[in-house]
Order: C-alpha cells, then structure tokens, then sequence
C-alpha cells in the first residue's frame, strides 16, 4: 500500500475533499501544518523593504490507497487543487507495510 | 439650567458603555473574518476610536454642534473644545463636556461600524486617511443636520439616538464603498469560515451592554424616559434575536451568530425609535428587524456583493426600518409625540424624508471618497498581501 | 414618591451591570465544556437572555409582581406592562419601568444559571420549551413569594438579593434535572477537559463585575446601603476565592478555576445577606462558602452525579448557606433587622423555612417538568449528535 | 456633609470600572505571554484581587485613610472598617463605604500591574507572600502620604488619580524587582511570541473601559470636573495610541499591540492629570507619553531588562511624565491650580519632589523585598518548571 | 525500524498511552488531526435531511519502534483504543530507514 | 528521495530553519506536535509528590530531499537543534517514492 502525503493550499480543502469522493477516496486524515516552498514563501515589499513571510498555512492530507491507485489518487488531487500560482503546494508518496483496522482484526498488506 | 448630578452620573456611565461598542464591534467583526485577519480586524477599531477621539476633539464636535452655519454645518466656535466647559448650558443638566464626550463615542462607533466593508483587504494608512475624511465629511454634517440644529431637525424629523446618523449613514456608506473596493479573493469561491465565533460572541455581548447607553443615555437625562429607552432597547433586541434565529432556523440550523445578528438588528431598529415607542411597540419593531436584516444579507449574498461583515444589511436596512417605524409607532404616552397609527401622517413622512436623506447623502458622499482614495493611493492592499494576511502584511502581527 | 435621578442612574447602570452576567455565565460555562460545545453553551446564554426578556414583558413580570392572588402569585394586571410606566410608584424613587428592567435581568440569569446541567447533551429545541415553562412556573412564583408580596414575604424571610429565588432555586433545579437527564456519555470515563479556562476566567470577570449590580442595586437607590451591599459583595467574593484555592491546595494544585469558582461561591452566599450584613460578617460568609462549596463539589463528582458544571454545588449550596447566614449575622447597624448572633431566633427559623421552601420547590416542580418534557419530546440529543458535538449538530457551527 | 444619590450612584459605577481594571491587566499581560503560561498570568490578577480585597478590609484602608501618625502612616483605627460606615463623612458627599471600596479597587489594580515582572518564573506561594508584604509597604504608606493626609500632600503635590501612588510605585518597583528575579530562560535568544494578541486586545479594550471609572471617578462626584477627567483620560488614551503607533510604524509596522500599548501610556499619564489640565494639554501629555513610553520600552530592551511585560517602561515612565506634566500644564481654568505655563514654579517642584520620593520609596523598598523573599523561600519555579511553564507547574492546568 | 501511525478517538489517548507505557513503549508523538473513514463521518438526521459531518477531530500516535516490536506495539494500540463501534481507528506502518537523537550522536538503522 | 522527519523543541525552530536555508534545504513543513522521549517527559516536585509532565510541545519538521543529501540535512539540524539537554529531540528518515508538484506536472522519484 501507499500513503499519500499532499500538501495544499487551505483554501482548496473542500474542492479536494469532494474530488477525491467522486473518485472513490472517502477515508482520508487532514492535518493543519505550515510549510514553505523553494521560493521561500512570500515577498512582501514594505516601505522599500523586502519581508519574506516564509511560514504560510497549508493542509496535509493523509490517504492510504492500494499500489494500484496511487495513481489515480495523485491525479485527482492534482488536478482539484491547482491553481497555477506558486505555493500550490507538493505530493509524496511512501511506501506502507501494513494498514490494520482498530475497530476489527482487519489487516492489509 | 442648573447641575444634576444623578443625570450627570447617568451620561458619564453611558459614555463608558458606548466607548466599549467601539472594541465591541472590533471583536464581533473580527471573530467573524479569517484567522489571518483577526488581529487587524480588532486592530482597526482601536484605531478608529483614536483618531475619531482626537478629530472630535480638534473640529469634529464643532462641525457637529458648533453655532450653525445656514442649516448645512456647524462653524469652528467650538474647535479644540473652547468654551466648552465643566457647566451645562441652556436647559441641559450635564456638564457641556460630558455631552461632547457622549456624542464622541457616537462618532467612534460609527465609524467602527463602517469597517465591515473594509474586511481583510484595506491597506492600512489609506483606511486611516479615508476614515478621517469620511467622518468629517459623512458624520459630521449628518449629525448636525439632525442633533445639531441643522436643516433636519427643523423638518421634525425623530432620531432618538442615531438611527439616521449612525446606522444608516455607516449601513448605506458601506455599500457604495462595497462598490469601489471589490470582493475578496476567493470570496463566492472558498468557504470563509468564521476564525472566532465564540469572539464574536464576546463582541456581541459588549454591543448589547453598551446599547444601553447608546439608547437610555439618550434621553440625556437619568429619568422615565431613559428608563422606557432602555426597556424598548432590551425588547426589540430580544424580539430580534428571536427572529432571525427562527427565520435560519426554518432555512437549516439556528446558528449562534444568526441569534446575535438578530439580536444586532432588533438593537439597531430600537435606536431610533427607543424614547418615542412603548415595549409593546418594541417587540414588533425587533421582530420584524429580525426577520427583514436576515432578509437582506440573503439577498446581499445572493446578489454576490461583499459588503463583507453586513453593516448594510444590518446597520443600514435596520435602521431604515427602525426610523420609519418610529413614524408609525411614536406613541404621545411615552413622550410628546405620535406616529402613523395615531393618525400623524406628517411624523411618517418626515421619517420617510430624513430616511431617504441619510441614505442619499452617506452612499453619495461615501462613494465619491472612496473612488477618490481608490484612484490616488488605493484601497486595497496587494493580492500577495490579501493572501498572507492583514494581521502579518499590515501590522506584522500573528493571532 | 418623587424621581430620584441619582437612584435611577444606579439602577440604570444596575441593570446594564446585571445584564452582562447573562452572557458571563455562557462564556464561564463555555470556557469549561470541551471544545465541540463551546458555542452551544456560549449561544444557550443568548437565546435564555431573549427568551426571558420577552416573556418577562409579556407576563413574566406581571406573573412576579402583579397584584397578589392570595399569596401565591401576581395576576395578569401588569400584563404587556400596561400600567409600568415612567414614574415611580409607591416608596419608589425610580421610574416604574426601570424596577421592571431590573427585574427582567435577575430572571433572565437564573435561567442561564441552569444551563450547567444540559451542558453538552441538551437538544435546543427542548430546551426552549423547558426554559420557557420553568421561568413561568418555578422562577416567577418564586419572585412573588419572595419579593412580590406573596407568602415567604409575609414570614419574614429576608433574601437581599436573590440567595433563594436566583441561586437556591437555579441550583436545586439543576439537581433535579441532573437525575432525569443523565450523565453525559463517557463521563466518568473519559477525561474531560475544559476547553478553553481563559475564557472561562473572562466569564467571572464578568461575573464579578456585574454581581456589584445585582447586589448593590438591590438597594434600589444610589446610598449607603447600596455602598454597604457593594462591600459585602466584594469581600466575600474574595474570600471564597482564597479559601477554595487553599482547600484546593492542599489537594493538589491551586487551579485558576478553583479561585474564580470560589468566587462565584462568595458572591452567592453574599447575595442575600449583602444587604442586612457588615464586611466582616462577610470575611466569614465568603469564607465558608468557598470551602463548603468546595466539598460540595467533590462530593457531587464522588456521587458520580453529572450536574456538569456545578450550578448545585455553588449556587444551590451557596445559596443556601447564605440565606442562612444571613439569618446568623443580620446586624441592626446596618439595616434594620437582627440575627442569630444578636439572639433573634426567628429570623433564623423564618430564613429556614424559606431555604426549604425554596428547596423543595425548585427540585419538585423541576423534576416533574423535566421528566414531562423528555418523555414527550426528549431532553437530549442523539448519541451521534452528542458524540459530534452540539455545536455542529445543534448550530452548524465550530468554534 | 448630607450624601448625594448622584455622587454615589458614579462612584459606586466608577468602582465597578475600576474592579474591571484588576482582570483587564491580567488579559492584557495572558495575551502577551507564551501559551505556557497564559493562565498563570490571568489567575495572577484574580488572586491579586482576592488578596488586597481581604487585606484593604481588614487594615490597608487603616494604614492609608486612618488617622495620621506624623505624616508617615494611618493608625488602625479604622482596622477592620470599624467606623466606616454608611454616611458620608466630613466634606462628602457619598457614603464611607463607598470611598473605601473606591480606594481598595485602586490598591488591587497597582499589585495587578506589578505582575509584569513576575511574568512566566515566579513561585506562586513566594508571589502571595511578596504581594502581601508589598501592599503593605509600599502602596499603604504611598497612599498615605498622597491622599490620607500624609506629608507629601501637605508639600502641595498634585496627583488626581493615582500618578505616584499607583502608576509610578507598580512601575519602578518593577523595576528594582527585574534586578532581583532576573531573566526568563531564553530571553533575548529565543523569540518569545505572545500567545494570544485578541487577548491583550481585549485586556486593553477593558483597561481603556475601566479607566473612566478610574480618574473620572477620582472627582469624587458627578460633576463637571469628573467630566473634565473624562475627556482629559480619553483624549490623552487616543493620542498616546496614535504616537505610539507613528513611531513603531516608523521603525517597521504599526503593531496592533503598539497601538493599545500607546492607550494605556496615554490614560497613564493622564491619570495624574486628568482634573487639572484642559483637553488640548491632554493631548500633549498623551502624545509626549505614547512616544516617549516607546522609547523607553526600546531602551529597556536594548539594555537586556526584562521587565517583561513594560510595568516600568510604560506604567513607570507613563506616570513620572504624567506627574510632571501636571505641575507643567495645571489650569486654573480647570481646577483651581496652576502649573509652569502659568508660571507656577512651585507647584512644578512639588511635583519633581513628589515624582522623586515615590520613585525611590518605591524602588527601594521593592527592592529590599524582593531580596528578602528571595532569599529566604525564593521567588523563582525551577528551570525544569519554567520550561514547562507555570499554568501547568503551578496550576496544573493547561490553556 | 518501523514508524507506526495510529488514528485513535481523542478520547481514547489517555487509554493507549497508559497501555503502550505498560508494554515498555515510552516515547511517542502525539498530532492533533482530523479524519473520516470508509463510511464517511457520521450522518445526523436533520429535520427530515440527512448531514454529514464528515472530518471529526482524531488523534495520531507516532511511534518508532524496532522491527520486532511492531506487532506488540499494534496489539497494544489495538486493544486499548477498541470501543467496536464504527469511528475506532486505522494504524499503519511505515518503514524507517534510520532514527538519530539530536542531543548526543547516537543512531540507530 | 528521503522524508527527513524532526522532532525538536519549539524555540529552536527559527534557529533549525535558518541553519537549514543556509545549506540550501529551503522548503519544509512544519507541525505543531506533542511528544514525550524515552524518559517520560519532566518530572516535577510537587510538594513531596512527584509529577510528570508527559506530553510537551514538540515541532515537527518534514523535509524531503534526494537520496544524496539526507546526511547534510541531519547533520544540519543536529548542530541548530541540540542544546545538551533531555527533550532535544530525534529525527527520523522515511523512504519517499516519489513527489510531484501540484503547479506543474514535474514528477522526481
Ligand atoms: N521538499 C519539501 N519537503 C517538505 N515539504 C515541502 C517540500 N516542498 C514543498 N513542501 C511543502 O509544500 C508546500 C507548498 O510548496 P510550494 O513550493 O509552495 O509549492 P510550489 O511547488 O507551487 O512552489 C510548502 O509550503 C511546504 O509545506
Ligand atoms: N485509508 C485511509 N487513509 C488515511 N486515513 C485514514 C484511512 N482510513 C482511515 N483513516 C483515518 O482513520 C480515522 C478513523 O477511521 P474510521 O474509518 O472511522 O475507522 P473505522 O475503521 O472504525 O471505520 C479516519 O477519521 C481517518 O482519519
Ligand atoms: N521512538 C519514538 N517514536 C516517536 N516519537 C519519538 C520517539 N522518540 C522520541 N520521539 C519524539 O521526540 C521528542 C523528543 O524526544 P526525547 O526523547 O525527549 O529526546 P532525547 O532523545 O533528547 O531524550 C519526543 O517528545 C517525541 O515527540
């Protein structure tokens, strides 16, 4: 199996969520993180100085999907959560071992 | 007349109670804008209340309440407060001071009000240049049209604490300016949801307590007529609440902020009408505010106009109504004057005239200043800015 | 008698100060619950406060302070507050209206006092029934007995403020309620962290601050007796605050909450005796009440009882060992009645009597009222809608 | 004299005001902290209260308003508030009580400020026994010898609200204490981001509220000089803000904690003030205060003090420029004193003495102390629990 | 090594901590997340309408554990966090390729 | 690719990152985290009692860099995070199979 981590933009949150539903992904964890990108966040010019504000609010999203989907998965979540402007946001994937149920004894590997 | 220190214990409490609505519209409105906008949001009321503290002082009450000047203005007889001293004058009981810093507080809040249209997206120091003028060139002469001995009065229009003068001339100022500034990027696109509700909340009680002396200190005086304000007050605000909370409630869930904006309007509409109407009066005049502001941020939304904190559809619509119910309800049991359902068709029309003035001359004036602004130093801060954030681009700061 | 405007100003100020702890109660209480039912607890504050407000104006009052029906409640006279006008009546130096508004504001908070025990599970549309019927047919009676004229007055008991009308019957009722309610799912279980203790301290401040309204403007007038009630108020506060942070020291860690909710117990027990008793009668008072509250609450978690937020325990037993006390240490210099320290035994057995009137009263018609309303509608919400929160499932709100 | 209902209807609202004040100071400072130790911060301004309340009663009030042994002290004749009573006494007009509870609000706000210096390190237990001591030994003999008829008053210093015996002694024994307690771990290395900026707002907002109460108050009736004060507080409070924010503007962005920051030096020095000078001097003091406070914050920085949340900077130097101030802008048309503009070199020493003996008192008395208490059980938690922060070493709670 | 993540009940971390510590599993993460499984959140009846309230507040448990603890540390979670009603949890396991303390120079792979 | 996972004190924060841009490694996300190391959190005296204070704020940073660099970036924040003392932190390395960008289509692996 695989995790998902994508990093997006908070404001894209529900158009993500609701992309990822269409396709199948419901179960999911959403984590509230900051981040900067290569281009260091953002610029400001103040008063004839510069001042980067370097930590911006992002959303983490968390899903683990099986090996076959991962693809699809990355796809829908690229395509709902662009915009086209930097700080779009980044995805990783991991590889999982194992995935197991608390409520059951389910497992998968 | 002669010193009363029970009136004037009554009018130096009011102050302090309005002087918290100003912080008090700070905190509702900003429990309601996005975490990145918190602390400016709050920040601009304090801001309002200091430079509107210092204008009053230096020319704004003169303008206001100066010797008038053909109906249209105050003159400067009273710039930097000379001559206005620690003794009453004419038939009042208070110090004349004390009434120039009641009528402060007026102005501060007024202004405070208008910042709901500036939401999470002014840049600072034009917010501060085009608050100065506004409130010297909308508040000022309004006031004095209606309080001051100007051309409004002597029409016999009743305002008892302001429907015109602070509610829709903040309420109409904000949709003109809603037309110059823009929506907010995102807005009709993301949910904006509300950073702080239990901040809002808090924003609200302050503004509810306060109201009491907004109202009952309008009778300027600590007596029955102060007591029937306070009462008309508490009852259109509770009818308000009451309202708007069954109207959302029949549209979904009744949400905590749909009780307090209710609560809001039932407030706003008592405003003019607290010492002409009796309670019985009070609880239809806040009904009705209730349901009608709710009305007309539905339609405000619908309409996709981002006058972003609804000082239109609350302050502005709900103080129309408030006055023009004051022309149909003003009842000669509570104070010397009927409205419509006794038969006075001249009080209703007067209402009608004042209405339409304010509404006229606050959306007129406000978008003729906001333009300006707009076309020489800008309204608005940066997209990137917008994006980050008021609290960190304007003033540095993380709520 | 002739208007008094130094009276009215206080009262006016009173009021505003009275109505302020409606809201404080919601952000004490909301401070305290977990997180997904801040708002509820917050927004249950607001809708009591509109509730009440309006059925105080419709007949609530006349219910409490009508023309005496053998004792036992006020007729329909006052009704729609025909006849409340704007001067005073009787003895009064106020305007009729403004003891009407003073009135409405002590009804208004012993209903939010009450919210402690639907914390978390109640379903609002249950709890507005319930509210409605218990301030019409425990809180009203109650107020007649006490202060309109009715049964208890003509015994003798002496309640300054409200110690068994306010505290004894909000507390006792809240027990009642905690037995047909239930406890909250997990209670007992899991850990239940108090969301947000700054606010909870905001709301005490709250508290505190208006609690000088509700006990010093029962003096009805701007004098020394109000001074006397505004010392009283404040000095046992502050011993309730001290002794529940030892007793809570000694087990463990002086909790800020334990300070502030021995406070609250301070300003309880003063609340009936505020009027009849000297500061140091209060050192003792506040002090015994922040330690007897204090274990009372230990003793209601012990019992495995979720009356959640210890309306009983602080207010109910506040209540009770004030009206008490009051009883004990009433002082001819300071008003005109003795207690038990000056040998008057029947003051003490009148004050006994009243507290188990009270007592009974509150707990026997709440408990009926409470089971009525659940076997008919429900008192409580799903377990899915508890398990989410009220705030969503009930507002459609986060905070 | 005979007791006026209006006198006492302001000074028992201003008391309320001024009781506000006490937790406003712990908002303003819970928000300025690190999330660790916000509670803490608060529950101090809870525990303050409590603490002088019971203190004030039982002999404070005597040590200050007894009757005066040679200028130094009052004896305990008034101890326990034998004496006080319901009637006012000599030339006023409001009841004893009511100037006791009055005075005592005064006291607990001083201990309130002084908090700054303990923020984040200081051992709870050593924190009650210093304050207790400190109130004793500092305030009561300040307070003496200002206004129970001590030598500083006979020496003609002018001090309207609380100049010297509240903001200077708080502020400079801050001061001495920062030598004493010494640096929060990581000060000056890491950044220390205050937790909670609406809070501080909030504080602020109450503080800027409360404060009308505090020097309007201070007239000791309801008459024109209180709304003199009035103006003069919220005049100065307005242009303090505005420098304040100018300056930080200046050196980067107007930080909404710079704004409320340039208030409350503002209302500072106006409090010494406020019923001697005029409204267009109020807003020379304010705006001298907002600029020069800052300035004096920067140099507390620079030099590596912390004096963590500016008692000193603000509260300190906020009033020894108010003190002056007074003896230079005094108006006999305001009262009937005048200062250096109208020649007055006299009443400009008095103050500069007034300004220099309460300085060091306070400094060396504070100073004294804290060593003592230091010494003996400590002032400071240990690193492990300042690591972990107070609310939960020393409450056990969690923000 | 493994990192294990485990999405709990908030109310259920005061259980599994106590019960990892018993099983000699100190060290741990806690993150604040928000989450829903397969069956979409919980579904309120709303006068007449149906509401999904689909991210509840969740608790994440990170731990690093050696390879052969794995099963034990998951047994544990399993079974203190286990209330069987729908909403309980998911765990995964992710391979880690190396854990390093930051105040001494020790590592372990 | 490699995802750098460290837990460090949050006053070393701007201390990690700075120490980080200069080595290059310029994007990172950041999560607020509660954790407690192998010895339990601090333990406190409490009038003869003892106490334990399990779970402190923690940051967590997460960075992820190619193969080659993940030594430089441990090594980098190592010597910004340590102070000497208990409760510096660890860091953990996770095998990253590949990461895309949401702006564009560029995929590394
Ligand atoms: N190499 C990385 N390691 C960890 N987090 C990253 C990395 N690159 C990006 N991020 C996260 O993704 C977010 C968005 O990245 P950004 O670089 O702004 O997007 P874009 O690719 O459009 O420039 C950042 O704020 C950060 O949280
Ligand atoms: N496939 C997944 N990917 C990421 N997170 C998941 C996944 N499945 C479950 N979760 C997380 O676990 C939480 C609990 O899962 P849930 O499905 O409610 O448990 P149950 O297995 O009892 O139905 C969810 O709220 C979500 O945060
Ligand atoms: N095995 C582990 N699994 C998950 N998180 C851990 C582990 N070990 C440490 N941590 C995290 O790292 C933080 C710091 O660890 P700590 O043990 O205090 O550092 P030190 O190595 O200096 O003792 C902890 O609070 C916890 O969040």
């Amino acid at each position: 199996m695989k995790m998902i981590q994508a990093i997006i933009r908070p404001e894209k949150l529900d158009d993500v969520k609701r992309a990822l539903e269409e396709k199948g992904f419901i179960a999911l964890t959403v984590i509230d993180v900051k981040g900067r990108g290569e281009q260091k966040g953002i610029t400001l010019q103040y008063r004839g100085k510069k001042m980067e504000v370097d930590l911006l609010p992002k959303v983490k999203i968390e899903i683990v999907v099986k090996d076959g989907e991962a693809e699809t998965a990355i796809g829908t979540i690229r395509a709902s959560a662009r915009t086209g402007r930097i700080g779009d946001g980044k995805i990783f994937i991991l590889p999982v071992e194992m995935m197991a149920r608390v409520r059951t004894d389910e497992v998968w590997t | 007349m002669v010193l009363d220190s029970g009136d004037t214990a009554w009018i130096l409490a009011s102050t302090a109670l309005v002087m918290l609505m100003t912080p008090g519209v700070g905190f509702f409105y900003g429990g309601m804008v996005r975490r990145k906008n918190v602390i400016s949001m709050i920040a601009l009321s304090f801001i309002v209340f200091a430079l509107v503290s210092i204008q009053w002082v230096l020319y704004g009450y003169s303008l206001s309440f100066g010797p008038d000047i053909g109906g249209i203005i105050g003159g400067l007889g009273l710039a930097g407060l000379t001559g206005v001293g620690q003794d009453p004058t004419g038939t009042s009981t208070i110090p004349a001071l004390a009434f120039m810093m009641y009528q402060l507080v007026f102005a501060t809040v007024t202004l405070a009000i208008l910042t709901s249209v500036f939401a999470e997206r002014v840049k600072i120091s034009s917010f501060l240049i085009f608050g100065l003028l506004w409130t010297t060139l909308v508040y000022d002469p309004l006031a004095h049209w209606v309080w001051g001995g100007g051309w409004l009065f002597g029409l016999g229009a009743l305002d008892f604490a302001g429907g015109t003068v602070v509610h829709i001339s903040a309420g109409f100022s904000a949709l003109a300016i809603a037309l110059v500034i823009g929506k907010r990027k995102g807005f009709g696109v993301h949910t904006m949801e509300p950073a702080n509700i239990p901040m809002a909340l808090l924003g609200a009680a302050l503004l509810w307590f306060g109201w009491f002396g907004f109202n009952a200190g309008s009778a300027l005086a600590a007596n029955g007529l102060a007591a029937n304000a306070f009462v008309v007050t508490n009852t259109a605000a509770a009818a308000g609440a009451l309202t708007w909370m069954a109207a959302s409630w029949y549209h979904g869930r009744p949400a905590s902020l749909g009780v307090v904006s209710g609560a809001v309007a039932g407030l706003v509409a008592a405003t003019p009408a607290a010492g002409f109407v009796g309670p019985l009066a009070a609880i239809v005049i806040g009904a009705v505010a209730g349901a009608f502001c709710y009305g007309m941020m539905l339609l405000r939304i619908q309409k996709g106009l981002d006058e972003s904190l609804d000082a239109w559809s609350i302050h502005g619509m709900g103080g129309l109504w408030g006055a023009i119910a004051t022309g149909i309800f003003a009842s000669a049991a509570v104070n010397s004057y009927t409205g419509l359902l006794s038969g006075n068709v001249g009080q209703f029309t007067a209402q009608i005239v004042a209405v339409g003035v304010s509404v006229g001359y606050a959306f007129g004036v406000s978008y003729v200043l906001a333009r300006l602004v707009d076309a020489t130093i800008g309204l608005r801060v940066t997209e990137n800015e917008e994006y980050v954030g008021l609290d960190i681009s304007q003033h540095g700061e993380r709520a």
